[in-house]
């Protein structure tokens, strides 16, 4: 009863994909026009449309905290904190990582881009769960109201990080509220991962075995992982700060013999793997991208996707190394230290792939691959990085500075959301129909690229000439590179104002986009742009290794290799 | 390793029964993606639950005499017969989904009533428990008093962190079955309304699942906070 | 996955089998054991787990990823407890308070 | 506008020099390796560039020896790297014996150092240049994190516990003092300087500032005053132990273990004195946690570990006092060899 289509057809090879791009197929019914009306979007069962629904919700999380990074760093121009007074900077600096972290990074590749294109990728007409991905967004939403509820009422002031016995005794900001937003923001992400694991074991298309999956697929199999292993602790860590808080059931309290330490063990559980949920995706994205714009299978196909599950698992053995001096034991710094060094080589070993895929390839500079290649370059100097902060001796200097911030930021901002807005490129053309506009997309690109290196590279040496994080005031020698990291910030948010523009502007004036635009491999090209509610006409069947650009005989070789 | 769901010879009528959504190919895919998720569900509670369990071991070693003292002080005879309550509402749970498999409407309802019964008699009792400890004074804040517990100084105050987590921790385990409770009489309400059938009972397994895994933690509840230390 | 009926007796057998690890748990709280209290304790709680875990909850019937599921979520808690057991227990190993 | 533009920090202690040495390393590595994937990603894109819309390049699957390769360099590099950072690390732990003790207390938005010889400042540490100064920390309130950019160090000071760190001065002048872990509204306001000094200056400002009472007879007047003396006698018949010569030195306990009487073993006794009794005598003391601050607490303790007398050759930090058990306000630590 399933009829095969897509590249396994027999018969002579069909000529390359007509080159035309833009041959706006006739109007048909899509997921976006088949029901008009708040109705149809509020109570949609369709992955599409939730992944709409939560393009909605994270931009709009992306500028309110990317707003409270412009007013820090115009805070940081001047050593004085002449700006804002010191409450209304640590609340500015604790609401920006609150909402970046758990409202914008941790759900944005998964819950836009993963809840979209993973039923697509893998011949499904849905997720396994649609009435719980609904729920997901639902529970994400109360959780962003109970945050700007915060906002509103008066902030927090402890720091993303929430460290008692701060936050359960000295603070007298909200801490109750966005700690309840952040619990129930938290089984957003659990459902979000248990539908996908569920999705990705049980719902493949007939001859998608594990190694034909695209390796987009792999990476968030990997970040449901630790979603679903991750998230509950740091939910019941908040939930004990807040009864601490509330009920005054103080196992956090130095003065009962509680131990502080003790939260950060619990807080950190979750809070290193979060940054691997963050950076997993991005990296599923970048081999996606680097595969299509190369034209070439990635380099290495089973050793990237056996990577993404290394980072995952040993990432759950590393949180140690945010503690090396928080007065945990020498010991167990030596075992953290090592563990992290191991969670380092996969990440590098994808680096190295992803380079190789670009030998003897055909490689093309649209704009995700603009994104690509400055992820490549800017996770590299997050990763390296890292390195610094892994080893013992170095870490105590340089943890709770700018080295750290530049570290961290390197990898989420240079990493997770490049990645992020190369695969928001890529698919475009899928998700809406529409192309944008090229030539604007690449001057974006640039300009983020530059403002980035323009904000962050100087905190490097911020960092290690001793500027500690979270400080309001700092000493004079530090203003010229404060200056130039706060000039770097005002380039970045114009760079991430302008694809806000255009793809706007290409969802009303873009012009149509085929099934296929780039020409791209994978399942989610086979089918129309945008696709039909149920994704496919007929069941697909896949009969050959993922990203086969070229059977061999097909191959004209590059002479000039 | 790949266990993509057979769909080539799946029974016709199998194919347009009305429980089966429209993107699962047939009822036994759709019966095993559920189990997987609930599965997968569990874990998060496996770990949800952890925190407190590490907390708790942290502390036990920490400070084991305040701990022996305090959990000297909990009703062992309550305990034991919450534990046993529990566990006989595991067995009737099992013979409801049991029931609900071969589709005997009327005992499926009968034992998922006598689950909610158990269920709630466990509460009951928890209540009991809950307000001799507001009685002794024994409710971790200013007012916590330990002289009964012949604790003073330091030690005084590391009991409240026992009671920080003896509230915590049973308060959480009660929480799943103020939930528990209610879904079992909604899912009594819809056996006797004869939603079930052989083919699809799939709400009653997850929700004996469920109501499992939380029976399961009171196993582990039950000796780490009450049999510290009850011997001399 | 064919669905795998339990008969009721082995569900009456595993509850009389738990209700017995209840009782024996109990009566080994009361007599001093020394140090091996407490490991006697767990020894039962996770026997009577497995039980629950294998018959009631059908994991002895159901596929091999669910078993997987089971055993990576215990695995996962083991891992904090003993990531964070490796910090408390090593604490003034250097000589110093505080290292 | 401050118009200069430090690059890198001033080395002014022994470690400053290998935390350097480690990192300046880490930069050639990440040079190197960075550049390399640069000029590798380019030169690829480069090219390969596509050349005709319908090129179709030969698929490459990969190879092992590449994989292998590419994981056991990096494998080989970043363990070289953990064992010369841990090797820094564990030097940073282990305080060299005979250092200058220095009290520190964290306190929401202040630092209070004490002197031995009773020497109280506030956000300001006068130290010896060449001695190694031992730096035991707390905290009143919450989490704080005493941080000298200038000798690389910094230890974060948890409330309800001791800390210990150390460091040895090697170049005179005055150096930022930061706290490094958030800690409330004027988290930014919690500055100061370490003032390194000549060794002849510091006896100077020993001998000139408002000494009072040395930390040990301060000590000793509240030993008096909460009526220790009463059950720690000096003949042994009090149903207290002993004190005299404990500090130090291994104690055996009741419950039979045997533990280092060191600074947090006496804070502990005085504030939870059921927790590790001696071995021989009854779980009779009352706490005094909440009738002690920090601040005498640390007295009391430099009373006792005044009363340690010789130094054993026991493990860890056998700390003889140089100061005799009666306080001299000019007592000079005689500055040992540098530490190892």
């Amino acid at each position: 009863m399933t009829t095969q289509i897509g590249p396994g057809e027999s018969g002579p090879p069909r000529p390359p994909v007509p080159p035309a791009l833009t041959e706006p197929p006739p109007p048909r019914v899509n997921y976006l026009n088949v029901a008009y009306g708040v109705k149809s979007w509020l109570l949609t069962t369709d992955h599409k449309r939730i992944a709409l629904l939560y393009l909605a919700g994270v931009t709009l999380m992306f500028f309110l905290g990317g707003s409270f990074a412009v007013l820090i760093r115009l805070e940081l121009v001047t050593p004085a904190g002449d700006l804002v007074q010191s409450e209304t900077y640590n609340k500015l600096f604790t609401m920006h990582g609150i909402i970046m972290v758990f409202f914008f990074l941790i759900p944005s590749i998964p819950a836009v881009l993963g809840n979209f294109l993973i039923p697509l990728m893998i011949g499904a007409r849905d997720l396994a769960f649609p009435r719980l991905n609904l729920a997901s967004w639902y529970i994400y939403m109360i959780g962003a109201a109970f945050t700007i509820y915060t906002l509103v009422s008066g902030g927090v002031d402890t720091g993303w990080t929430f460290y008692t016995p701060y936050s359960t005794t000295y603070s007298n900001t909200h801490v109750i509220a966005a700690g309840l937003g952040i619990f129930i923001t938290g089984f957003s992400s659990i459902l979000t991962g248990l539908n996908f694991i569920v999705t990705i074991h049980r719902m493949r298309a007939p001859g998608l075995t594990w190694f034909r999956l695209p390796l987009f697929v792999w990476a968030h199999y990997a970040t449901s992982l630790i979603f679903v292993l991750g998230t509950p602790v740091i939910a019941i860590t908040l939930l004990t700060v807040v009864l601490e808080r509330a009920l005054h059931l103080g196992i956090y309290d130095p003065r009962l013999g509680g131990d502080p330490v003790l939260f950060q063990h619990l807080f950190w559980f979750y809070s290193h793997p979060a940054v691997y949920i963050m950076i997993l995706p991005a990296m599923g994205v970048i081999s996606e991208v680097v595969a299509c714009f190369s034209r070439k299978r990635i380099f290495g196909y089973e050793v990237v996707a056996m990577s993404s599950l290394a980072i995952a698992v040993i990432g759950f053995f590393v949180w140690g190394h945010h503690m090396f001096i928080s007065g945990q034991s020498t010991y167990a710094g030596l075992v953290f230290s090592l563990l992290s060094f191991l969670v380092a080589i996969p990440s590098a070993i994808k680096v190295f792939n992803w380079t190789a895929t670009l030998y003897k390839g055909s490689v093309s500079y649209d704009t995700p691959m603009l994104y690509a290649i400055g992820f490549v370059g800017l996770f590299t100097i997050g990763g390296l990085t890292g390195i610094f902060l892994a080893a013992l001796g170095l870490d105590v200097h340089v943890t709770d500075t700018y080295f750290v911030v530049a570290h961290f930021h390197y990898i989420m901002v240079g990493g997770a959301i490049m990645g992020y807005l190369g695969g928001i490129h890529f698919w475009w053309p899928k998700i809406t129909g529409r192309l944008y506009p090229e030539m604007w997309a690449r001057v974006a690109a640039v300009i983020v690229f530059a403002g980035f290196n323009l904000t962050f590279f100087p905190q490097f040496i911020l960092g290690y000439l001793g500027m500690p994080r979270r400080y309001h005031a700092y000493p004079e020698e530090f203003q010229v590179l404060n200056v130039m990291s706060s000039a770097g910030a005002s380039i970045l948010g114009l760079g991430y104002l302008l694809p806000m523009i255009y793809l706007l502007w290409s969802m009303r004036y873009g012009p149509r986009a085929s099934a296929n635009p780039w020409p791209a491999k994978g399942l989610e090209w086979q089918t129309a742009s945008p696709p039909i509610t149920e994704n496919f006409e007929r069941q697909p069947v896949v009969t050959e290794e993922a990203y086969a650009y070229a059977s061999e005989e097909e191959a004209r070789v590059v002479e000039r290799g | 390793m790949s266990s993509v769901a057979d769909t080539a010879h799946a029974p016709e009528a199998d194919r347009h029964h009305p429980d089966l959504v429209h993107h699962f190919e047939s009822l036994p895919a759709q019966k095993e993606a559920a189990t997987l998720g609930m599965w997968v569900f569990l874990v998060t509670e496996v770990m949800f639950f952890g925190g407190l369990f590490l907390a708790y071991t942290m502390y036990r070693n920490l400070y084991f005499h305040a701990f022996v003292q305090s959990s000297r002080h909990l009703n062992l005879t309550l305990g034991a017969v919450n534990t046993a309550v529990l566990i006989c509402s595991s067995l009737t749970m099992a013979m409801g989904v049991h029931s609900s498999a071969l589709g005997r409407r009327r005992a499926t309802v009968a034992w998922l009533l006598l689950t909610v019964a158990l269920g709630s008699v466990f509460l009951g009792i928890k209540a009991v428990e809950y307000k001799d400890k507001f009685d002794h004074h024994l409710v971790p804040g200013e007012r916590f008093q330990a002289e009964e517990l012949h604790l003073e100084g330091d030690e005084a105050r590391q009991a409240q962190i026992f009671y920080a987590l003896y509230f915590a921790m049973t308060g959480l385990h009660a929480t799943h079955m103020v939930i528990g409770v209610p879904i079992i009489l909604i899912l009594a309400w819809m056996a006797h309304r004869g939603r079930f059938s052989p083919e699809y009972h799939t709400p009653v397994e997850m929700t004996g699942l469920y109501w499992h895994f939380v029976d399961i933690i009171w196993i582990f509840l039950f000796p780490l906070l009450y049999l510290i230390g009850r011997h001399h | 996955m064919s669905e795998h009926i339990v008969s009721p007796r082995v569900y009456v057998t595993v509850f009389v089998g738990l209700m017995a690890l209840t009782a024996a748990t109990v009566f080994a709280a009361t007599i001093d054991l020394g140090r091996w209290n407490t490991p006697v304790a767990l020894i039962i709680a996770v026997t009577k787990a497995v039980l629950v875990v294998l018959f009631f909850m059908h994991v002895k019937y159901s596929s091999r990823l669910v078993a997987l599921a089971v055993g990576g979520g215990v695995l996962w808690l083991l891992t904090l407890i003993a990531g964070v057991a490796a910090d408390y227990l090593t604490r003034g190993w250097v000589g110093t308070p505080g290292t | 506008m401050g118009t200069e533009l430090p690059l890198f920090p001033v080395q002014a202690s022994t470690m400053a020099g290998r935390v350097d040495a480690l990192y300046l390393f880490l930069i050639a590595i990440s040079v190197f390796f960075g550049l390399l994937i640069a000029t590798l990603v380019v030169s690829f894109a480069i090219r390969f560039r596509r050349r005709s819309r319908d090129e179709r390049p030969r698929p490459i699957h990969g190879s092992t020896v590449l994989e292998v390769t590419w994981t056991l360099i990096p494998l080989g590099i970043v363990m070289v790297v953990f064992l010369w950072g841990a090797d820094v690390f564990f030097a940073m732990a282990r305080v060299p014996p005979a250092s200058m003790d220095i009290y520190v207390v964290g306190k929401r938005w202040m630092w209070k150092t004490q002197h031995m010889t009773g020497q109280r400042e506030i956000n300001e540490l006068h130290v010896p240049l060449g001695v190694p100064v031992k730096l035991t920390l707390t905290s009143e309130d919450v989490i704080h994190s005493f941080f000298v950019p200038a000798f690389r160090m910094k230890k974060d000071v948890v409330p309800g516990r001791y800390v210990t760190t150390w460091f040895q001065a090697t170049r005179p002048g005055t150096y930022h003092l930061f706290c490094a872990e958030y800690c409330g509204t004027k988290h930014s306001g919690m500055i100061g300087t370490v003032t390194v000094m000549e060794p002849g200056a510091f006896q100077a400002w020993l001998a000139g500032g408002a000494t009072g009472t040395s930390l040990a007879a301060a000590g000793e007047k509240l030993f008096q005053d909460l009526a220790c003396i009463t059950c720690h006698r000096a003949d042994s018949e009090g149903r207290g132990p002993r004190l005299e010569g404990v500090f130090g030195h291994p104690v055996s306990l009741a419950s039979g273990e045997r533990v280092m009487a060191d600074e947090a073993y006496i804070r502990e006794s005085i504030v939870n004195p059921a927790a590790k009794v001696v071995a021989g005598f009854q779980p009779v003391m009352p706490t005094y946690q909440g009738l002690v601050s920090e601040e005498s607490l640390m007295q009391l303790v430099a009373y006792i570990q005044s009363l340690g007398g010789p130094a054993t050759a026991g493990p860890g930090t056998a700390l003889a006092s140089p100061a005799p058990a009666t306080a001299s306000p000019a007592a000079t630590p005689r500055p040992r060899g540098q530490g190892r």
